[in-house]
């Protein structure tokens, strides 16, 4: 496998790059950080689409049947026999897929970097960061072993963290970084609890071992993770759900979505680059990493299902009250995964060849080019209004005629509207749940229409609704090295749609021609383009409709509006609940009680040697007194008790 | 019959020689102070040096007096502390009016705990105690012009007459039910009947009184804090050591037969002993009121060391004094080269010290710390070797008391380290100049903590002594 | 001395002991206390004397030890004055209550 | 090698700092001594893994043993296994740190130096040690040092704390002492191995396990007896909080394994429930009482009180990667804690405030040390690549061997603490070096050449724990096998 | 036999009795009588057991040393007329009681021990308990002898100095009598003085 043993350079580019750039670059790079990073980024771009080009049209399938190849595996912490942290590459056909998808969207982001990051003080230690987070996504989805994975999750939660507080004066940006941290972080405990329990159950953490050990009934492992149980749980399913409770905080589900939009006080190719195509579908990745094992536990997938649909719904009905375009933005990428999520679910508990695993990745493909594009537009916008609001925007369709049309593009991708690449992954999405469950379908559907509606919602908001800017040389388009990206991934949603996915990803290798019925495509498209309409008849011009909507809606539209008071929740139960009934007390008894307790033991000693202090009388006679008592008493003592 | 006569009271007649050539010098023309300083030391030294040469084991005067090995061990380890503590209190005689008659004092006394050591019955013992302790009783008084220097004596005399008047009344209890005032003998008639326990309760009171066991300890605080710095040493140190050694030999052989009970009652004191001592030290600010309380407690120490077996206890307890005779000399010294140049006995005084005197602020600081028993100094070892010997006997409740106590004790001696170097005053003392004695005095404290310990020979010899009594 | 048992005279001098002793207690001039003190000495030569006597006749263990304690309680008396009247000069008294500056 | 040169070496640097004159001289001169006792440790290291490689399988390594004091039969016996030579390493790194970080200490600098080599001789004998004597001597000499730098150099409520810190200290030595008694009368020899061979009663294990577990426990925060832990560390100046937190915490935590546990391995069994409560204590509630804390070192101080909560678990859960984890936990503790406390000295010295409310910002104008302070913070959080990570990675991975479900559930909460960790890290770090910075900090200086030196070695440290934890690993194992075959020949099952 | 009897309860009663007035009087001068007589009791004691030389011994010291030196002392330190003060009333309770518990404790342990007395009791002459005194050999007491020597020895010169009024100090009234306790000392260990000087 000659390919193969290239593929260790894809995180290792990026990986140099953050050192060179950590350590030196603030003194030696000032200016030329920008490039060097990018160039790194282009090596492992190159690397990995040859990687897939090997992998799919030359060497990847073995009698019709995609392989799982291992590039590259060495133990990194051996806690016991059979037991040990690897550091590996696993190549099959997800691995690969994501392979392209973040070195390539990742490269996009350093080129339109260039321009929009130029002039930063700490332009050395952005791109340094860029390159942390790309080292650590493509580490994690090479990863080999469950707990390698975990490792990169962590790294990759860092460098989220390190990139959202890029602005570290902005105390918003601070509190930001530090929400997301925190939360995914909650999320994370699920998950190593869950690979504790999978991984003891299974006496490995090798993902390979692991999934062929937890599928097959009659292995011993199999046996004892289904018997073993916890609260009438069974361990399996325990195990499963707490790495999905991972998935889901890091994949910005429902209850732990929180921190997702804050994130958005990032730079905004941060925001297109993590929060966006790559690091926020990671959980999607993990659960379809460990499909098979899932396949195993039908609570488990009705779990995920539900989450997935729940949070799809929840993030469109917010996502079309909310005034930040970054936000809307966050929304929609969060109700966009919740899509990929109950793909998933359903095409576990679904037929044998129900098209979810295939639809769910398909999506996460499309998704990242056009959601990448969205952000970066919306960039190009911010860059040139300095405002997030989209009622300080309006009628820039002149003035920046690529974002516009990029923009558009990537609406009617989001949208779902044929030929554009999101109609297909969505179809075979909503496909999927027809086949499965019937009222995820209603969801799907209903949701997709949302998005439509919330999407031109923005685009009308940004680009017409407002009279005519003109020119002038401070409002200017931005310069190529931000339009290239936008044009290339306008490119992308284009023909994206157009990949026969079904050919090369699929849950079990195996690929199989998806054709499209027309029939069951056409409601979808008809509720999208309605939706269209109507958002064209609200925003296309100045007018109140909006503020009537929203009255319409009342209390609904209000609780949108203030994301159905979550994070008001979560500020209580942190800040209320644990700081003041948990800490605080903690605290006070250290302080109080413990520490209270040593410093009394002092104090009765001093106390106990003033009350005694009486005997040194200085009298002399009492001193012969006492001497003589010690003297009878003694004698007393030993004469008639201690016989 | 003469020369072994000579040889076996080496260390005594050395000692009567030293008066007696005082004696004559007193009533020959009076010297300068110096004079007579300087002469002292050497007939010291070489009273020291002799004590090594020359020694023989045996008997005399049907058993009034005997000598071996670790008895010579003793008299030198005492012929040791006197000639620091003549060194150390150079200062304070410079000034003085009764030199001669000091050390005519002092020696005698020392003679007095050597007929002690070495003497073989009730009455040898007898007279040795008293021999060592009336004169003491004047010495105390040499502050004459000081009303606390003639209290303490007062203290003194009356409570160790009357502890000796208890002392007695157990002898002639012992003698009348025994018939016998000699060692060798006594354990043979002694059937640890109740009169006898009774009295042998006396006689441990005469002991402990000189130790300063509590309850017995009460004179001791008072007396220190009086008496000079020089007699204050001598009686926390050099008295208290000579009792020590016959205690263990009179408890190891003589009274063999009351062993349990003893053992007990060693248990109940020694407990006593540290808790109530420390207690005390806790909260004192005059120096050496605060040394005789950490001795008392040391006295504790050494009590549980005596309570274990026979060997490993009396080679622990002479190894212990030989160290405590460094460790509480140089603190003593330091105490009083200040106190004799400025007079300051409270540690208040000794706030900021170090910034003025560095180097004395060090011995003292070493020293306090062989008194905790922090390694590296002596004091560790003889701590530890002192608690191994009582834990011999299993009793863990004693271990465990004793070590906790330990801590406390810690807190009091830091207490002054906190003083010397931490805080800081307005009228620290001001720098003290060290005359060549005590500078001598000092360095050989310093170098005894730090070597007693490290160097185990010494412990091998003192422990391969310690069989025979 | 068959009428006499030995242990009334020992009775005799025990009582003479304590009584002694109730007096260096409550006795507050220190020459009466020191009073004090000569009668347990005595009482003590006394058991020697007595003990030496009727029941070991054997040695003069008993007679020795009291002459020298006889002489030693002279040499201790005799410091013990000189301490007392140095003492007085400096505290103008000789009660014991009024020799307590060290204390505590 | 001779493993004497590790006590001889800090001596003589010691008594050299003595005979020196100015400024120059002492910090030249402690700095020599101490990069010699680094070269040293290194070197001990290299011939490990020669002897290792060679075959040498033998449990301890260059033993040298002759008698000291003969009739108690005291020997000074010293050798070293890998885990051993972990410690010296961690002992040596910190060193250097400590004296690079100190360079300005202007106030009785030599007195000052000559403390901290006094104290690296308490550490290595205590490491090197293998009879209990000695053990016990050396323990006790890395007291007092203590007590005299946190005293004399602190700074706020310094003479309490350093009382409070010496006298529980000593108060867990004297146990320590009572339990080295018990050992010795029941087996009537103070050598390590040769006690290891003998079967001691468990009723007579049971008796003394408490003494010495508790003794050493409180060198290592057990949790009642934590207290001493925040007002020292605090109190103390920044070289010493770092010897503090990353030497003497540790010699609590070497003391438990190689002396309670390894000795008293049925007692182990018996009580291993008891520690496993009192750690998950310690974890929990240090981490939740640290959320509360507003000074910097005593952020510090009580993560400490938590991450030793660690070590103490691991050793509880008596599985050979627990107790892999617990060494693990040790080193990789010993030196990011050094770190932070560095990074807060370096904070402090040019603020003069550890408020966490006062600062803010820094980054701006120390990038350095910001980072630093950041790079610290991440490694006591956890983040994988730094050592903080991977050992307690290896702890839970080996409480989680071990099958009772009360044994899993105080991992899970164990494992709860790590999300605490981040709250509190992140608060410190988002109020300290983030956020917009207040006027008079705007001209502040970056770290010297010094801190820069002493910040770069302990992170070097920290990274090649991080990235390479197998080197480590392959270093530990043996000796922890060692523990294990002890833990297997029990009664109790 | 009777005689011997009665004579002994009253010497007994007659030392007891002035022993204890000697102990609760309120007259200085007067307890120091009531000890001498108490004293001479003994010494009368000593008479009626026919050791005569402890006797006189007794009176030689005691009556003629200690008691005089303790008048001395009263004369130099107050005047003799005036009444003493009182101990407090709590010091007083608890001093009886100690006295009398420990009287009862020591008289009970002494009634309960058989003393075997063997019938022929000891005669002492004086001759051979002079040449004892100063034998060396078997049942010789040189050894004491000279120790008690060195002690009174050391005693004198400790009185001397103490007691001796120092220049600087210039109160009247004082200047003798210092001296005189310090020669009385010298009296009695006068005695056997030249022995030392002998043996050495």
């Amino acid at each position: 496998m000659s390919y193969l043993q290239y593929i260790f350079l894809v995180p290792l580019l990026p990986l140099a790059a953050f050192v060179l750039l950590g350590v030196f670059g603030r003194k030696y790079f000032k200016k030329s950080s920008g490039i060097i990073g990018t160039a790194a980024l282009l090596g492992s771009t190159v690397v990995s689409l040859y990687t897939a080009w090997n992998y799919f049209f030359v060497s990847g399938k073995v009698d019709g049947v995609y392989q799982k190849f291992s590039a590259f595996n060495f133990k990194w912490l051996e806690f016991g026999p059979g037991i040990s942290i690897d550091m590996g590459g696993t190549v099959d056909t997800i691995s690969v897929m994501m392979l392209v998808v973040v070195s390539f969207v990742s490269l996009m982001v350093h080129i339109f970097s260039l321009g929009y990051m130029k002039g930063e003080e700490r332009f050395p230690t952005y791109y340094a960061f860029l390159g942390l987070f790309t080292f650590s996504m493509l580490g994690l989805v090479l990863s080999s072993n469950i707990f390698q994975i975990y490792v990169f999750w962590e790294l990759v939660g860092v460098s989220s963290y390190l990139l959202i507080g890029y602005y570290f004066e902005k105390p918003s940006a601070v509190a930001a970084s530090k929400k997301a941290f925190i939360v995914t972080r909650f999320a994370d405990l699920g998950f190593l609890i869950g690979i504790l329990v999978l991984g003891f159950y299974s006496e490995t953490l090798d993902f390979g071992l692991l999934i062929q050990r937890l599928t097959d009934p009659t292995s011993t492992q199999y046996l004892a993770i289904t018997a073993g149980s916890f609260l009438g749980v069974s361990a399996l399913t325990w195990g499963l759900v707490l790495v999905f409770a991972g998935g889901a905080g890091k994949s910005a589900m429902f209850p732990l979505h929180i921190w997702l939009p804050d994130a958005m006080e990032g730079p905004t190719p941060v925001s297109a680059l993590i929060h966006a195509a790559t690091m926020v579908v990671a959980g999607v990745f993990l659960v379809a990493r460990l499909f098979p094992v899932f396949q195993m536990s039908a609570a488990a997938l009705e779990i995920v299902t539900w989450i997935g649909v729940s949070s799809a719904l929840i993030a469109a009905i917010i996502a079309c009250t909310q005034n930040d375009i970054k936000r809307v933005l966050a929304y929609s990428t969060m109700s966009q995964i919740g899509y990929m999520m109950f793909a998933l679910g359903v095409a576990g508990s679904g037929t044998a060849d129900n098209p979810g695993f295939t639809g769910s990745m398909f999506h996460l493909f499309t998704h990242a080019f056009f959601k990448s594009l969205l952000f970066l537009a919306a960039g190009a916008v911010i860059h040139m209004v300095h405002s997030n609001d989209m009622r300080d925007m309006g009628g820039l369709r002149r003035l920046m005629p690529v974002t516009h049309l990029a923009f558009l593009v990537a609406c009617l991708a989001i949208a779902g509207i044929p030929p554009f690449s999101g109609f297909f992954s969505k179809e075979e999405i909503l496909l999927a749940a027809y086949e499965s469950n019937k009222i995820v379908y209603a969801i799907g559907l209903f949701t997709s229409a949302l998005t439509a509606f919330y999407m031109f919602r923005l685009y009308f908001s940004i680009f017409w609704n407002k009279s005519q800017r003109q020119a002038n040389d401070h409002h200017r388009e931005a310069g190529f090295s931000m339009k290239l990206p936008l044009v290339v991934l306008t490119v992308c949603a284009l023909v994206a749609g157009f990949v026969p996915f079904s050919e090369f990803v699929t849950a079990d290798g195996i690929p199989f021609i998806s054709q499209l019925h027309i029939a069951f495509s056409l409601p979808p498209v008809t509720l999208a383009v309605v939706a269209i309409l109507v958002a064209m008849f609200m925003y296309r011009k100045a007018n109140n409709k909006p503020e009537k909507a929203a009255a319409l809606f009342g209390g609904l539209y209000k609780a949108a509006s203030r994301k159905f008071y979550i994070d008001e929740l979560y500020m209580f139960v942190t800040k209320k609940v644990i700081f003041n009934f948990i800490g605080g007390p903690a605290a006070w008894i250290d302080k109080n009680i413990v520490d209270g307790f040593m410093n009394l033991l002092a104090f009765i000693t001093a106390a106990f040697s003033e009350f005694i202090k009486g005997i040194q009388s200085g009298r002399v006679q009492s001193y012969a007194l006492y001497f003589f008592g010690g003297v009878i008493g003694l004698a007393a003592v030993f004469i008639y008790f201690w016989k | 019959m003469l020369l072994n006569f000579l040889i076996l009271m080496k260390h005594e007649l050395a000692v009567l020689a030293i008066i007696f050539i005082l004696m004559f010098l007193k009533l020959g023309k009076d010297r300068s102070n110096v004079t007579v300083l300087n002469m002292v030391n050497v007939l010291l030294v070489i009273n020291f040096a002799v004590g090594f040469f020359w020694n023989r084991e045996g008997m005399m005067f049907n058993e009034m007096f005997r000598n071996n090995p670790l008895m010579v061990l003793e008299k030198n380890i005492l012929n040791l502390g006197v000639l620091i503590i003549s060194l150390q209190s150079y200062a304070w005689l410079r000034t003085h009016k009764h030199v001669p008659e000091f050390y005519m004092l002092l020696l005698s006394t020392l003679a007095g705990m050597f007929f002690m050591i070495s003497g073989g019955n009730l009455l040898m013992f007898y007279l040795g105690l008293e021999l060592s302790t009336i004169p003491l009783a004047a010495v105390a008084n040499f502050d004459l012009a000081k009303r606390q220097s003639s209290e303490a004596a007062m203290k003194l005399i009356i409570s160790s007459a009357f502890s000796s008047g208890l002392l007695l009344f157990g002898i002639s209890l012992l003698y009348g039910t025994t018939g016998t005032l000699i060692y060798t003998e006594l354990p043979g008639v002694l059937n640890g009947g109740s009169l006898q326990v009774f009295a042998f309760v006396l006689i441990l009171a005469g002991f402990a009184f000189k130790i300063s066991v509590v309850p017995f300890h009460l004179w001791t605080a008072d007396v220190y804090e009086g008496a000079p710095v020089a007699v204050t040493s001598f009686l926390s140190v050099i008295s208290k050591g000579a009792v020590l050694f016959v205690f263990i030999s009179v408890l190891y052989t003589v009274f063999k037969p009351l062993a349990e009970a003893w053992y007990n009652m060693l248990f109940i004191l020694s407990v006593l002993t540290i808790i109530i001592g420390n207690l005390f030290a806790l909260r004192q600010d005059n120096f050496k009121r605060f040394l005789a309380f950490s001795s008392i407690a040391q006295v504790g120490f050494i009590l549980i060391g005596i309570t274990g077996s026979s060997q490993s206890g009396s080679g622990s307890v002479v190894y212990f004094v030989l160290i405590y005779v460094f460790s509480n000399l140089a603190a003593f010294g330091v105490v009083s080269l200040v106190s004799a140049v400025t007079g300051r006995e409270g540690i208040k005084d000794y706030k900021g010290f170090y910034k003025t005197n560095p180097v004395l602020s060090w011995i003292l600081t070493i020293a306090l710390f062989s008194l905790a028993g922090v390694p590296p100094t002596a004091g560790f070892f003889g701590k530890f070797f002192l608690l191994m010997a009582g834990a011999e006997k299993g009793n863990w409740i004693l271990i465990t008391v004793a070590a906790l106590n330990m801590v406390i004790s810690f807190y009091y001696y830091l207490r002054v380290v906190k003083a010397i170097f931490m805080d800081d005053n307005t009228n620290p003392i001001q720098t003290v100049s060290m005359p060549l004695y005590p500078r001598l005095a000092l360095y050989l404290c310093v170098a005894g903590i730090l070597v007693v310990g490290l160097y185990s020979g010494i412990y091998e010899h003192i422990y391969s002594l310690s069989l025979k009594f | 001395m068959a009428s006499v048992p030995l242990e009334h005279i020992l009775f005799l001098s025990t009582a003479l002991f304590f009584i002694g002793m109730y007096g260096l207690f409550t006795r507050r001039n220190m020459i009466t206390m020191l009073m004090s003190l000569e009668l347990i000495l005595n009482s003590v030569n006394i058991n020697f004397v007595a003990f030496n006597k009727y029941v070991w006749p054997g040695k003069l263990d008993g007679i020795f030890f009291t002459i020298f304690i006889i002489t030693i309680a002279a040499a201790e008396a005799a410091v013990a004055i000189a301490i007392i009247i140095n003492l007085y000069r400096s505290h103008k008294s000789i009660d014991v209550e009024d020799a307590t500056d060290l204390k505590w | 090698m001779n493993l004497s040169l590790l006590i001889l070496l800090p001596l003589a640097t010691g008594i050299g700092l003595l005979f020196c004159r100015g400024v120059k001289q002492v910090r030249s001169l402690s700095l020599v001594g101490s990069v010699a006792q680094l070269g040293l440790a290194f070197l001990l290291l290299l011939e490990y893994w020669k002897d290792r490689a060679a075959g040498n399988n033998a449990k301890m390594l260059y033993e040298n043993d002759f008698t000291w004091f003969r009739p108690l039969n005291i020997h000074y016996h010293v050798g070293v296994d890998g885990i051993s030579i972990a410690m010296i390493l961690l002992t040596a790194f910190v060193v250097v740190a400590g004296v690079l970080v100190s360079w300005t200490v202007e106030k009785l600098n030599k007195e000052f130096f000559f403390l901290l080599i006094f104290l690296s001789v308490g550490a290595y004998g205590f490491f090197i040690s293998l009879d209990l004597f000695t053990l016990f001597f050396f323990l006790e000499v890395a007291v007092i040092p203590k007590f005299l730098l946190i005293g004399i150099w602190g700074s706020g409520k310094k003479e309490y704390s350093a009382m409070k810190l010496a006298l529980m200290l000593m108060a867990g030595s004297a146990l320590v002492f009572v339990g080295l008694a018990g050992l010795y009368f029941n087996t009537g020899t103070f050598d390590v191995m040769a006690i290891s061979q003998m079967k001691i009663a468990p009723a007579i294990q049971k008796f003394f396990f408490p003494f010495a577990f508790i003794g050493f426990g409180i060198f290592t925060a057990l949790f009642p007896f934590h207290t001493w832990v925040p007002d020292g560390h605090s109190s103390a100046p920044t070289a010493a909080s770092m010897f503090l937190a990353g030497i003497s915490m540790k010699l609590g935590g070497y003391g438990c394994l190689r002396v309670a546990t390894f000795l008293m391995p049925d007692a182990a069994h018996t009580y291993s429930w008891v520690i496993i409560l009192l750690a998950t204590i310690a974890i929990i509630y240090g981490a939740f009482a640290t959320m509360m804390q507003k000074d910097l070192k005593y952020i510090n101080a009580y993560s400490s009180v938590s991450h030793c909560g660690f070590v103490l678990l691991g050793i509880g859960m008596l599985t050979r990667t627990s107790i892999n984890g617990a060494v693990l936990q040790m080193v990789s503790h010993g030196l990011m804690t050094a770190l932070f406390f560095a990074a807060i000295g370096m904070i402090y010295s040019r603020t003069h405030t550890r408020e966490v409310a006062k600062l803010g910002g820094l980054l701006k104008v120390t990038p350095f040390i910001s980072t630093v302070f950041v790079i610290a913070g991440l490694a006591s959080l956890g983040l994988p690549g730094l050592s903080g990570f991977v050992a307690e990675m290896t702890v839970f991975m080996g409480a989680w061997q071990n099958p009772d479900n009360m044994y899993r559930l105080a991992t899970i909460l164990a494992c709860a603490s790590i999300v605490v960790t981040a709250v509190y890290i992140l608060r410190a770090a988002g109020k300290t070096v983030m956020g917009p910075i207040s006027e008079n900090y705007i001209k502040l200086k970056d770290a010297s050449w010094n801190e820069k030196l002493a910040a770069g070695l302990l992170i070097a440290g920290i990274l090649v724990i991080g990235i390479a934890p197998f080197l480590v690993f392959q270093l530990i194992t043996p000796g922890t096998d060692v523990i294990m075959q002890q833990l297997a020949k029990t009664i109790i099952p | 036999m009777e005689a011997s009897a009665i004579i002994f309860y009253a010497i007994a009663a007659f030392t007891l009795t002035s022993g204890l007035l000697a102990v609760t009087t309120t007259k200085i001068f007067r307890s120091a009588i009531w000890l001498l007589f108490s004293l001479v009791g003994i010494a009368a004691l000593y008479f009626w057991m026919q050791v005569e030389f402890i006797a006189a011994v007794q009176i030689i010291v005691y009556v003629g040393g200690i008691v005089v030196l303790i008048i001395f002392s009263i004369f130099l330190t107050q005047q003799s007329g005036k009444e003493m003060p009182k101990a407090s009333l709590r010091r007083i309770i608890f001093s009886a009681l100690a006295s009398l518990f420990g009287l009862g404790f020591s008289l009970n342990l002494i009634s309960e021990y058989k003393f075997s007395v063997p019938a022929q009791a000891l005669q002492v002459q004086i001759k051979d308990i002079g040449r004892q005194m100063l034998s060396p050999t078997e049942h010789g007491y040189v050894l004491p002898f000279e120790v008690v020597s060195i002690l009174l020895l050391a005693a004198m010169v400790g009185c001397i100095v103490i007691a001796m009024k120092s220049p600087s100090d210039k109160r009247p009234g004082e200047t003798a009598e210092p001296k005189e306790t310090g020669v009385k000392t010298g009296t009695v260990t006068v005695i056997n003085k030249p022995e030392i000087v002998k043996e050495v």
